[in-house]
């Protein structure tokens, strides 16, 4: 699955983009990547780094919150996309999961994932079917389906917005933290489905992560970015045996892996106050 | 004393009548409301707008005459034609709609993601604006709106009661009209909202603009469509109240009446509309009618506030309002 | 912050575990939400100067519980049981004026205040000037406020959060939300502090630092903690003892090495060993 | 790089929490009211003082009670009429039955009144919240002016229900009543304000003020980690209607003169002054001020263009005087949603980096 | 020139009522500008300023327009009028409030400044009750009068003397409050049915009036029991609805139709030639020419004063000598092109308030106009002037105001 030679062409690339927050608030400062088609490409960085903004420049959700892109472009299947309205880019067939779960709250757990099915035009019955899909991914939902989603536990929530996003079968998913607030073992359950559609449907994945260890695993290629510039990036492989990646991503040093009551020991850099 | 007691079913019939009268403004509230959690400062001036529209085009009325006279020295009044009223509602429909996407398209797409009291105050701008428009379109005299509906007692229900009871019931043929108008728009309205994919991305909406945008729920599409709806229930309110009174100012206010209404339904409940106007109009109508004389009348306007505040106490989301969810 | 001294001292043991008296008791709770179990008949301790750490899969009732800790849920059923008297079914407020703090799972920061806002509402419950005094702002007020401000710098020291000091929450990351969260807490200098997952969304660089500041916190001040973490390492490596949760109901509660190697968590949540 | 703070270091906490930390701005707070209390005193005249100053005094302290209550603590009301209502006929029953009592006591008197009837409606905001609070505040506005309608008691069983302001006087110059110099009203008016905007700004910045405004963010995170929310929002129900108690009575005794409850306390008011709240910018003080001189001043302004310099019909003046303040209001929205205060803020900003874009 | 700024709004919710009152004050003095050349050779300015009713836009408008040296004001709205009548007594300037304001302002003693003639209120209640005297044979015992008005201070005005009448003829009163604006009025018609008052009497304004006529033949009230003021007796009113309206009956402070010869005049110098004041549509409607009376009384006013004092640019204060010494005669009245449209008058220094009698007028809806039903009815003043004057005793006591006209 590391192999990233099933990447038959560039299908989204984000050339030397700039945002700004209101105005003032300079967050990106060049950042460049490019998502192979059908590849899982993982975003990596500390908090701050810029990841979120990243993915909503991409997905046009930037303007409803102040930011805006400056300077590069987004090229999406060779059109740039900068100026279309999010939901055109969903119909276009590309959709984000947002960070921070972002549920509707007052509508059940499956009315969640039928908004999900909002562009769709084919029928009911295969709505139905993705529905079903998704509950066999996430048996939690099915039990918690009737309950209003503003009720159900972070990490329901967390599945709910995953789910959501199946349901519109899309062609590519942008997804932020996937794993935030899921168990350890949902986590592995969460990126084996993203293995499954990715393989299996040919789903392009550009993910932020902030589980290094997971994301380098399932992930073809990736980049690493830090106060809004990309620092490094290169195949799965080679990050995961970088050094510095090791000692600051995987929490590995020589002797293994390092204890997390030992680390009193030594003070860090202050990398966030960049 | 069975007479008091006729006087006081005949009051509650005319409570729920007014009920439904202020249903029919409070419905407007409602839908935008529901569909993007805007409250919607601005639902009386529209009604106001809608009646206006409707009669000067009923009445052949030239836009802007007062302004283009003043600037250029014309003395414009009418075309000289009259529009039959049909047809003239179709129209004022159509400029509705048109003001929908204008307000979708000039100030609320670039308010995506605000916080409610924005959103509040972005429908206070519009109010404004439309009262200065509405006005400088039309003029501010007062106009007489007559699209042929009845008016006055029903004489049918009059004589019958009178033959059953001995007291002849007083109804309002207007009142009947608006009633059945009313029960129409609600089950429509409902089975839109209830039962459609549109219904489901309105509640989406009005939780999480930014997460409705990403599951590609247009909400310039979504908004445009939901104010267009609350324009042509405002130019239904419009005509009920205009018919009664004339069409001018005043008109704005009624939505001081819809809004215990609202309150005491539910912001986002479409039955919860009727249901909030059938216990305000009552209640207020028999609060006057027993304790108005003892306090010196004219209570029914705070009543209606205080009523609604006391179902309120006991359900803070409206009888039929959307739980408000409290977690942390 | 200045450094209390603990109440009660805790004995430690060969392995470097604390073992204290009894703080605070959970009896037989359960807590239902119409027709959904949350908590069934959940009962376990909290020692003095531990580290307890509650796990499980996702909506076994864990936030649940630390809720009915804060005393945001009544449950239907059951005791809870504080320095070794009842506690009766009291506000949210009362609780947390006996000395018990608290971080959100879902970030809960006061979005429209700065860092420094944020950090001195933890010290709310310290501070006493009235509504008349603080009016007049000079003397009494202006004092307090000094003095209350001089702690909170120390704890934004201790977080090294000096740099965004002035900054609204609202813009902040993620992650430095959830440090800003804990310096709130750490600011009312609380007896018990709860943490729910307060390194979700953390890459394992800020996890460590948010570790050593819990494990500085649980040294330095003797201030017993609560933890629901997702990252077995961090569970494993920092608890004292751990209660295990699922479907609502406890499914273990030992040492890191006993829950690590019981067949139930194993089989409920852990899936396989975890190492 | 014209407007700087760096060089600007604070050395105790106390010069950091103060109002103003950057020079530049205590510079030109000072100049401003060296300007409000040395010049204009002794340029103003009738137009000045009761078109233009006294009503964005008097409003300038309604919208600082209310953004106390909105603002901070995020309580809407819409009872401000209300309110205000009560401060003045408090201020009527003082002023004509203890004549002798100097009428700056009335007014402090008529602003204890409204407290304390303030307190009493604000209770419901303990159970309900956000726009069915605002609606349910209306509750109040409707029941208070119906009161002082009814009841011949409120304006000494007047034929017609109007309440006239008596003469009064301070230290010998009158301060109501007709016959008052436009400088002594302005004063008056502007001393009040000026202290209450000093308290509500020592309010805001400590204790209290955090309590208002963690209840105003997250109600439920504010009572979890302490806040008592029953006191909290009582105490900013109580400090609001005080301010907007002593609005009400200025603006019935200095300002009006005469006023009759239903047209001058009547819900348009309740709106008014949340508007200038809004549009000022929640939760800063300066933005109170921001908001009373945006809707206080622009229409006068306007009108006096329109008509006065146009020769427009006063008619297609009003209504244009209308679009223009609602168009205003959306584009400043989209500008910048939170309000002419955060405007300014930014436009700072910029300035600091001017001319650089970041 | 002189300047007579005109107080008007044309917008809110008044508005209908006040623009045609505003036209024909506007146009009356466009026309002796015009004709005349305005009076005694001084050009007239009506400088116009927007209230929307609103007192303080009213406020705004007053300071504004006295710093051009206005000579008189006329508000059209009794909430500006309370809060003006300080204001103007301390800057010296007359307030001239025909048929509405300050009722005990009659009493020139008291209020220096203010003119309230030829009718006020009081009178209007009175001559109300007078009619129906007549038309009973002059017994009203028994009878059950109901009065619906606009919960304010201006409706408020007549319950007084309504109530000392009733002592006097012997009728029930019946209050019955109406909210402003006055768009739902369900209950209190509701009421009014239950009861069956012999007679309804009404104190309305603006939206208010319409409603009320429309809900009077909504339960088929015999319309010409039904008596307005003279601000509830405009086209306006009765047009909303329809035939339903058909024989309501008003007060009248002066004649109604066009035909008399001012509106030849009016046609020719002011409408015809396009110096129409607003839309110039009101032209001869109830309200212009109440406007148009307003400004022929100020006018004659400004004629006086011109008079005593010999020159023609006069002040605000020679003003209020004219209002003072004013008599209109009939004789006057038809010179100046409105036979028996206003009734005669003679002002003093302690009459401010004119004799106070009105006509009544009658709707008819087929014909779409009013007629005049009676000639003037002249108050009971054995029943008002005592009222007038414990009234305006209180005022003067609560302000320490020292008695004129000694
Ligand atoms: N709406 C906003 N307004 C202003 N600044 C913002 C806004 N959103 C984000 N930022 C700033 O942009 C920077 C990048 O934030 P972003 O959320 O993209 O980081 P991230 O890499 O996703 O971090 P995390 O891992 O914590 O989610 C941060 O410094 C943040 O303060
Ligand atoms: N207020 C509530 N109303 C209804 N159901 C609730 C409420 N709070 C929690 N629940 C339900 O109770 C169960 C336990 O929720 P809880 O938040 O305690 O889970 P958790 O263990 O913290 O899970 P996670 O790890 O995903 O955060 C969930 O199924 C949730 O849906
Ligand atoms: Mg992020
Ligand atoms: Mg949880």
């Amino acid at each position: 699955m590391l192999n990233a030679t099933n990447a038959n062409g560039t299908l989204l690339e984000v050339n030397n983009i700039e945002v700004i927050y209101n105005h003032v608030i300079l967050v990106l400062k060049g950042v460049s990547l490019s998502v192979p088609k059908g590849g899982v490409t993982a975003l990596l960085g500390g908090n701050g780094a810029g990841k979120t903004t990243t993915l909503k420049a991409i997905s046009n959700l930037l303007k409803s919150e102040r930011g805006e892109v400056t300077k590069g472009s987004i090229v999406y299947r060779g059109d740039r996309v900068q100026d279309l309205s999010p939901a055109d880019l969903v119909r276009r067939g590309v959709v984000q999961v947002m960070e921070g779960r972002h549920c509707f709250e007052h509508l059940t757990v499956e009315e969640n994932l039928l908004t999900g099915a909002y562009i769709r035009r084919d029928s009911k019955a295969d709505i139905r079917r993705d529905l079903d899909m998704v509950y066999t991914y996430f048996p939690r939902l099915k039990e918690r389906r009737k309950s209003q989603a503003g009720y159900t536990s972070g990490g329901e929530q967390q599945m709910t917005a995953i789910g959501r996003a199946l349901m519109s079968r899309p062609e590519t998913i942008l997804l932020d933290e996937p794993s935030m607030g899921l168990a350890p073992q949902l986590v592995e359950q969460i990126f084996e489905i993203v293995k499954n559609v990715n393989e299996g449907e040919g789903v392009t994945f550009l993910l932020a992560e902030q589980n290094t260890n997971v994301a380098l695993r399932y992930a073809h290629y990736g980049y690493i970015l830090e106060s809004g510039r990309v620092v490094m990036d290169g195949s799965a492989r080679d990050l995961r045996e970088n050094p510095d990646v090791k000692e600051f991503y995987l929490g590995m040093s020589d002797k293994g892996r390092n204890s997390f009551r030992d680390v009193r020991s030594y003070r860090r850099r202050k990398r966030w106050l960049a | 004393m069975p007479d008091t007691v006729y006087y006081a079913l005949e009051v509650t019939l005319n409570g729920l009548m007014s009920g439904v009268m202020y249903a029919l403004v409070a419905l407007g509230f409602v839908l935008i409301f529901k569909a993007s959690g805007i409250f919607n400062y601005a639902q009386g001036v529209l009604a106001l707008f809608a009646a206006l529209t409707l009669v000067g085009i009923m009445d052949g009325q030239v836009p802007f005459a007062h302004l283009i006279n003043a600037l250029f020295g014309t003395s414009l009044h009418h075309f000289g034609f009259k529009v039959p009223a049909l047809i003239a509602i179709l129209i004022t429909a159509g400029v509705m709609t048109l003001l929908a996407v204008l307000v979708e398209r000039y100030v609320l797409k670039h308010l995506v993601n605000q916080e409610p009291i924005i959103l509040f105050m972005a429908t206070i701008g519009l109010a404004y604006f439309l009262e200065g428009l509405g006005d400088a379109m039309w003029g501010s005299d007062i106009k007489t709106l007559d699209i042929g509906l009845p008016k006055g007692i029903d004489e049918t229900i009059e004589s019958v009661t009178n033959d059953w009871f001995g007291y002849g019931f007083f109804i309002d043929r207007l009142d009947i009209v608006a009633t059945v108008i009313a029960a129409l728009l609600v089950l429509a309205l409902t089975v839109f909202s209830q039962y459609s994919k549109q219904g489901r991305a309105l509640r989406a909406v009005a939780d999480d603009h930014q997460a409705a945008l990403s599951v590609g729920i247009s909400l310039r599409f979504i908004w445009a469509l939901v104010w267009s709806i609350a324009g042509v229930v405002a130019l239904v309110a419009g005509i009920m109240w205009g018919s009664k009174s004339g069409v001018q100012f005043s008109l704005s206010l009624i939505a001081l009446k819809a809004l215990p209404v609202l309150m005491l339904g539910g912001f986002t409940s479409i039955p919860g509309a009727i249901v909030g106007g059938l216990i305000i109009g009552m209640g207020e109508k028999l609060f006057e009618f027993f304790v108005g004389p003892l306090v010196g009348g004219a209570t029914e306007n705070w009543f209606a506030y205080v009523l609604a505040l006391v179902f309120l106490v006991f359900r803070p989301q409206g009888l039929f309002g959307e739980r408000i969810i409290e977690r942390v | 912050m200045n450094a209390q001294t603990p109440l009660t001292t805790f004995t430690t043991t060969a392995d470097g575990r604390k073992i204290g008296d009894i703080l605070m008791e959970m009896k037989n709770i359960t807590l239902r939400f119409g027709g959904v179990k949350a908590v069934t008949d959940i009962s376990f301790d909290i020692r003095e100067g531990e580290i307890r750490s509650i796990i499980g899969p996702n909506g076994a009732g864990k936030s649940s519980m630390l809720n009915v800790i804060s005393g945001f849920y009544v449950p239907q059923e059951g005791e809870v049981w504080f320095r070794g008297a009842r506690r009766p079914a009291i506000k949210p407020y009362k609780v947390a004026r006996q000395g018990i703090a608290r971080t959100f799972q879902n970030i809960a920061l006061f979005d429209g205040m700065s860092v420094l806002d944020n950090i001195m509402t933890g010290r709310l419950t310290l501070m006493k000037t009235g509504l008349l005094r603080q009016a007049l702002w000079w003397g009494a007020a202006e004092r307090e406020e000094t003095a209350h401000r001089e702690k909170v710098e120390k704890i934004i020291d201790f977080l090294e959060i000096q740099a965004i000091r002035k900054t609204s929450v609202g813009r902040l990351p993620y992650g430095l939300k959830k440090r800003v969260e804990l310096a709130r807490a750490l600011a009312a200098e609380p007896k018990l502090l709860l943490l729910d997952e307060p390194m979700a969304g953390m890459n394992v660089e800020e996890k460590e630092d948010m570790c050593r500041f819990i494990l500085d916190v649980n040294d330095e001040f003797g201030t017993t903690i609560v933890l629901i973490e997702h990252d077995m390492g961090v569970v494993m490596d920092l608890s004292d003892r751990v209660v295990v949760m699922d479907y609502g109901k406890k499914i273990g509660d030992g040492t890191p090495d006993e829950v690590r190697n019981s067949q139930a968590v194993i089989d409920a949540y852990l899936g396989v060993s975890h190492e | 790089m014209l407007y700087r703070e760096a060089g600007d270091f604070k050395t105790t906490y106390v010069a950091d929490s103060q109002t103003f930390p950057i020079k530049f701005d205590r510079i030109r707070y000072y100049i401003v009211v060296a300007i409000a209390f040395g010049v204009i005193p002794f340029v103003i005249d009738d137009y000045w003082a009761n078109a233009v100053f006294v009503p964005f005094l008097i409003y300038a302290i309604a919208a600082i009670g209310l953004n106390i209550l909105t603002g901070y603590c995020g309580q809407v009301s819409l009872g401000t009429g209300g309110f205000m209502a009560v401060g003045a006929y408090a201020c009527y029953k003082l002023m004509t039955a203890m004549p002798d009592v100097p009428i700056i006591v009335h007014v402090l008197l008529a602003g204890l009144i409204t407290a304390f009837v303030g307190v009493l409606f604000g209770l419901p905001s303990l159970r309900i919240k956000g726009f069915y609070l605002a609606v349910a505040t209306l509750a109040a506005q409707f029941f208070l002016v119906w009161l002082f309608n009814k009841v011949p008691w409120f304006f000494n069983y007047s034929a017609s229900g109007q309440i006239t302001a008596p003469e009064r006087s301070l230290f010998g110059i009158a301060v109501t009543g007709a016959s008052t110099p436009a400088w002594a009203k302005y004063l008056f008016c502007l001393i009040i304000l000026f202290t209450l905007a000093w308290l509500a700004r020592n309010l805001t910045r400590g204790s209290v003020g955090r309590r208002w405004m963690a209840i105003r963010d997250m109600d439920i995170a504010a009572e979890i980690i302490g806040v008592n929310p029953l006191t909290a929002k009582l105490s900013a129900f109580a400090v609001s209607s005080f301010y907007i108690g002593i609005a009400g009575a200025l603006f019935f005794t200095v300002y009006l003169g005469a006023v009759e409850v239903g047209e001058a306390f009547g819900i348009q008011k309740s709106f008014l002054v949340l508007f200038m709240v809004i549009i000022g910018g929640l939760g800063s003080i300066f933005g109170s001020f921001a908001g009373a001189a945006f809707l206080v001043l622009l229409p006068v302004l306007l009108k006096n263009v329109l008509v006065g310099r146009l020769g427009w019909p006063t008619d297609l003046a009003a209504n244009l005087e209308l679009i223009i303040v609602g168009g205003l209001i959306i584009i400043f929205l989209i500008v910048e949603p939170h309000g002419l205060n955060q405007l300014w803020r930014v436009a700072k900003e910029k300035l600091r980096l001017w001319p650089f874009p970041h | 020139d002189l300047i007579v700024p005109n107080l008007s709004y044309r917008t809110g919710p008044y508005a209908p009522g006040g623009i045609p009152y505003a036209d024909g004050f506007n146009d009356y003095f466009t026309l002796l500008n015009e004709r005349d050349g305005g009076i005694g050779g001084e050009k007239i300015q009506v400088p116009e300023c927007e209230t929307a009713y609103n007192t303080e836009k009213g406020v705004e408008c007053y300071e504004a327009t006295k710093g051009q040296g206005a000579l008189v004001y006329n508000p059209l709205s009794t909430g500006i009028t309370y809060q003006l009548i300080p204001k103007v007594s301390a800057d010296g300037i007359p307030l001239y409030t025909p048929g509405y304001g300050r009722t005990s302002a009659a009493n020139g003693k008291v209020f220096e400044w203010v003119f309230n003639y030829p009718a006020n209120y009081w009178d209007g209640a009175s001559v109300a009750i007078r009619y129906l005297l007549d038309q009973n044979g002059g017994d009203l015992k028994g009878k059950k009068i109901a009065l619906v008005y606009h919960n304010s201070a201006y409706g408020k005005e007549p319950i007084r003397t309504l109530t000392e009448l009733s002592k006097k003829h012997g009728y029930d009163l019946l209050q019955i409050p109406v909210d402003h604006p006055g768009q739902e009025q369900k209950s209190q018609w509701l009421q009014i049915r239950r009861e069956k008052p012999d007679y309804v009497l009404m104190w309305g304004w603006g939206v208010m009036n319409a409603v009320a006529i429309q809900e009077a033949a909504n339960i088929n009230y015999p319309m010409e029991n039904f008596i307005g003021v003279w601000w509830s007796g405009s086209e306006n009113d009765v047009l909303p609805a329809g035939m339903g309206a058909n024989g309501y009956k008003s007060l009248a402070m002066h004649g109604t139709g066009m035909d008399y010869p001012l509106y030849g005049d009016l046609k020719k110098y002011v409408i015809d030639a396009g110096k129409a004041s607003g839309a110039g549509d009101q032209f001869g409607s109830v309200l212009y020419s109440r406007g148009m009376y307003a400004a022929l009384v100020i006018s004659e006013a400004i004629r006086k004063a011109q008079q005593i004092t010999g020159k023609s640019n006069i002040t605000a204060a020679d003003l209020r000598d004219g209002f003072e010494q004013l008599e209109i005669t009939e004789a006057r009245m038809t010179e100046l092109g409105l036979p028996k449209f206003g009734q005669p008058f003679k002002a003093s220094c302690s009459d401010h308030g004119g004799p106070g009698a009105a006509l009544l007028q009658q709707w008819d809806a087929s014909a779409k106009k009013w007629n005049l039903i009676t000639d003037f009815i002249a108050p009971d003043d054995e029943v008002l002037t005592p009222l007038i004057m414990e009234d305006s005793a209180a005022y003067a006591a609560e302000n320490k105001i020292a008695e004129r006209c000694k």
